[in-house]
């Protein structure tokens, strides 16, 4: 049972900008309104197979953030259906305006891809960081907030902003996760999959940390706590049914992310403390600048890990 | 000590008289070059009147700037675009954006003027649930391309707009009018960049270059000259035109692509607040809302 | 008892941009070190009187946000104690970048200060409203969030930012307010001022609002509702004791802000859920643009306003 | 399939065999040019084999884009800057940033061998709470000026710093380093604008015209040709210069302000890996990380 990062790091892992990339070339054979936006992040964003196969349709507007929404935004216009993407940090800090203004006010169709959020920078310090991302993008009215936890639901999510006519932002993570959502599983926004059914406590997670909270539901069912495990894909729009039941039938939510706690945990706390009150534990960055270090490192030493989740959960059973 | 600004009354649109703005439409097909000025010169002269009407009206507005504007505005939508109520669901009409989206009512009466808009609806101009917001949304009225208002927005995205037409290898040409102090945003600068080397020559930048901006002179503020060293070394085209001769500009947009393989720059002169004797090169007119006297007297020297 | 805004409005009102400018011209008397930076904003931040009193002191970069807080930061660098003030929109949406890592992640002596916020610009429509700048800004380590209610705490909070050596947000409106905090009231950031006790339920809330619930903590009086109504200048750091003791001893909290609710209100619930849950409703912006109209009309239409406030309160009470 | 930049291992820092840097210090007063020169030379040679030991030890950095900037870097701190650990609480210092910040390794081993950091301390590099980052943070060392990492954050800030400087009527100059892809972003257009109008003469930007950004040629990406008539169009009086020739360099900032009013823009002309055989001018070096053969290679080519 992994109990910290390196110990679930073990397991087979993928990093989804794999999955990005191989999805959208796939959706751009097809589709030829499809196009990619990006500010020299053709490596960052791994999209070296789509600049191959379709050269004209990567558009590569130098290291410049707020055209490159803006540019998006047109492309829109014009009738492309553009993929942003940019790594999370700079796309959503360096951008705002544009994407408050050009693309959830504007209500394009315009799908922004925030490549490797959190911490997955971590050594390159908190200038690369992406921890308030989350928290930002859910302030802004009309926009769609995909955390996909898996190769599977990455594309799932791909394939989906494709297809829906308004804004999207999605988040991409160079950090190995496993396999995770089941055989038929399939993503819709506001739709949370339960990955454990448990009475005794609610762990809902996120992205990159949804392998920690299952662990920590294992760790938590050896020490006699019987804790439900949800996976919350948007967190923009919320299932508030499956956290209204959660807050109804178990004792309390813990919240898990890689991002301030303001992100998800806000999010959730905003539902509860409106419609069913209820104990929670935030699981995230606090807020505080993170130091360096590797990713790994660094999760750990917010407790983002199996035992930190499940310490979390203990400290809320024990109140 | 509310400013000026913040003392004018809200007045009752009801009780304020305007015109009805007539529809004038496009420039007949087959009028001669002088049937066309004059047809233009009549259209700015309507929507100057119901501009200031409009402003005095909602109790704010950017009347100087609109002013500065408009015959840039007219001309290209009576004339110089291939862009028509009809041609609204054709993806090869020319695009417009006005990237100073604080002259909004200088658009909403242009497109108005044009058939685009009831006129009607001109009274609603910045009333609750209005469509016609302060500054242009896209997802309001059908002919507004893009949402401005935050300054240095409408470039990059008209970048785009020209870009997937070239992608497509549409003729559709992309106009996009921004203010000169505007052009203090670096994000401009990030999209002339973008336009100069993917060399979009059916982008047309006209910059509406009334030398001033809000608080003072764009000299006295941070000043752009040399402008059009600067937009060459950005890798355009420049053209320099007087923004109120309508004939000028006609010869002007009917040229772009003004070089082949780059787009075109038109530094388009004007003067804030034109023709309007009070309000000429006067900063004071960029939010400034006039007395009901100011606009009788506004609308007896439009008569002249 | 006033309902509406516009009732609200019939007090003498005032304009704290005039207090704003008044203290800063006043300290500057004394203080070379404090400089003025403007994006073309001189006008619309009332910084009239100080540009003609120092002019050189002014720094007018033009219509250009970014600049304006890396020069900012750079004053500070060099010596100085810049006030860097512009709409709050373009300010906090256009610079997001800069005031995370030029300003709250470099921990430099500068105070942002973000004119006529919320929907203050109500007509000139949503790219003009900054509704979303305290979800935003509390998302950021490092920086205090100030939302001062009335021309004496403006004048404090600024002398208070121009002394402490971190960064600061200060939302300053030109909306109307009355005289609110009593005579020897001092502001420090983390402590909410009571403006009324009350036992069954507690009104919190900032800036502009706080008029209008000081109005509806009278009528739920005379609904026969004794409603406790705090004002709490800073969104962060919020008065956690002020708070939980109100989460303790009244049936619930309602936030009133000009702001989305995920500013304040999302402030609190996140405080709330970990240390003591309870039942809140939220009056401010909900997760919309707003429509075009005056910010009186806006703010009804919001229920940002007594009996909106009063009829949130009655909905927690009957639940 | 991950690339080759994932793969890298993570290496033990102790396991890694890493020469102590020297603390030279700055070029001794009354040294004559060729003595300056071959103190520079010497201490890029040093600075150099310490940075790329760095950049294997930690398993990540920039080390295609320091070693196109360590001479301007070594030139600036151990000659041409009136800056020393002993100035700086001096508000007349002079300033320096970093703003391609990802080039901080390159920054960290030059203030080690100037005698700001303790060279001991460059073992840490970008290990858990260690003070150096992958990119300079203000908080964390008391030489550097500005936290940089995002592109086009510096110059804004050296601007704000020149103007202080300006007000106080300091003798102090401020340098500030830019990339060359970096100058796509728009934040940089706007701080050169307030520079130049501002008449801001005692700022340098030097800008490390390598020709390559992250991904590839800057001129097939988005190209800043013609730079040096964009700079002179933006009010700055440009100068250029070989990147590597400490004497050139050390003659150029002497000169600052080139001129009158002007700040003065150094279009430095370097190579991207320069001088290490197999990474010069070549874009995947941008931030490879050398294998342990490859370190030993790029040594061995520097003790030539
Ligand atoms: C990003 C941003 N910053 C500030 C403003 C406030 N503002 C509105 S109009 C204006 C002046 C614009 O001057 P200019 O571009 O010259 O327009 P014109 O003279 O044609 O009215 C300013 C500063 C804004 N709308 N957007
Ligand atoms: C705002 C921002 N966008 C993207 C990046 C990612 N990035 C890091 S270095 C780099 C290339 C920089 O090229 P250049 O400025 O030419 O630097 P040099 O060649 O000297 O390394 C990019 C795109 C960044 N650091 N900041
Ligand atoms: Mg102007
Ligand atoms: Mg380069």
């Amino acid at each position: 049972m992994p109990t910290t990062t390196e110990a679930v790091s073990k397991t087979v892992l993928h990093d989804c900008r794999d999955t990005w990339v191989a999805t959208l070339v796939e959706l751009a054979e097809t589709d030829e309104r499809i196009v990619a936006v990006v500010n020299d992040s053709v490596g960052s964003s791994k999209l070296g197979p789509f600049q191959e196969r379709f050269p004209e349709r990567l558009v590569n507007v130098g290291i410049a953030e707020q055209d490159m929404v803006g540019v998006g935004a047109g492309l829109a216009n014009g009738g492309k259906v553009p993929f942003v993407s940019a790594a999370a940090c700079f796309l959503t800090a360096r951008a705002m305006e544009q994407i408050k203004v050009d693309a959830a006010y504007s209500q394009h169709h315009l799908v922004l891809v925030g490549q490797s959020p959190g911490m997955a920078y971590g050594e390159l310090g908190p200038t690369h960081h992406s921890i308030e991302d989350l928290a930002w993008m859910r302030a802004i009215p009309g926009l769609t907030v995909v955390v996909p936890c898996d190769p599977t639901e990455t594309a799932q999510v791909i394939r989906w902003a494709a297809a829906h006519d308004g804004p999207v932002y999605v988040r991409v993570s160079r950090m190995g996760v496993p396999d995770i959502v089941p055989d038929g599983y399939t993503f819709a926004p506001g739709r949370a999959l339960t990955l454990r059914e448990g009475k005794d406590v609610t762990l809902v997670a996120t992205g990159t940390t949804v392998v920690r909270a299952v662990a920590a539901g294992e760790l938590l069912a050896a020490a006699g706590v019987d804790a439900r495990v949800l996976h919350m894909p948007t967190v923009k729009p919320l299932d508030e049914d499956a956290l209204l039941a959660a807050a109804a039938e178990t004792a309390g939510i813990v919240t898990v992310e890689e991002a301030l706690t303001s992100g998800l945990g806000g999010a959730v706390a905003e539902l509860l403390v409106r419609r069913r009150p209820a104990p929670m534990r935030f699981v995230g960055v606090p807020d505080t600048f993170a130091s360096t270090g590797s990713v790994e490192w660094l999760l750990d030493h917010f407790g983002i890990s199996p035992d930190g989740i499940a310490a979390a959960a203990q400290d809320l059973l024990s109140k | 000590m509310p400013t000026e600004e913040d003392l004018v009354p809200r007045v009752d649109p009801e009780a304020v008289p305007s015109d009805t703005l007539t529809v004038l439409g496009r420039v007949p097909a087959g009028a001669t070059r002088e049937e066309a000025v004059a047809h233009l010169r009549e259209a700015a002269r309507l929507v100057r009147r119901r501009d200031i009407q409009m402003i005095r009206a909602s109790g704010l507005g950017h009347v100087g700037g609109e002013f500065s504007v408009i015959d840039i505005l007219i001309t290209l939508y009576l004339d110089a675009m291939n862009m028509s109520p009809e041609l609204l669901g054709d993806p090869d009409r020319d695009r417009f954006i006005l990237s100073k989206g604080h002259a909004a009512a200088a658009l909403y009466t242009t497109l108005a003027i044009a058939g685009f808009l009831p006129p009607e609806q001109l009274g609603t101009f910045m009333q609750p649930l209005s469509q016609l917001n302060g500054h242009p949304a896209r997802t309001k009225i059908a002919a507004v391309e893009a949402s401005t208002g935050p300054l240095g927005h409408g470039l990059p995205v008209a970048v785009g707009t020209a870009f997937a037409g070239q992608l497509d290898g549409s003729p559709r040409r992309t106009f996009v009018v921004t203010g000169d102090g505007e052009l203090q945003e670096g994000s401009n600068w990030e999209a002339l960049m973008t336009a100069g080397n993917h060399r979009l020559s059916h982008l047309c930048v006209v910059v509406d270059r009334n030398r001033l901006q809000q608080g003072a002179r764009v000299a006295d503020t941070n000043d752009l000259e040399p402008l059009a060293d600067k937009l060459r070394a950005f890798n355009l085209e420049v053209v320099e035109v007087d923004g109120h001769d309508h004939g000028a500009l006609l010869d002007v947009f009917a040229n772009v692509p003004a070089a082949s393989g780059k787009p075109t720059a038109v530094i388009a002169h004007t003067i804030k607040g034109h023709p309007i004797s009070f309000m000429s090169d006067n900063v004071a007119w960029h939010h400034k809302v006039p007395s009901a006297e100011q606009v009788a007297q506004a609308l007896a020297e439009l008569e002249a």
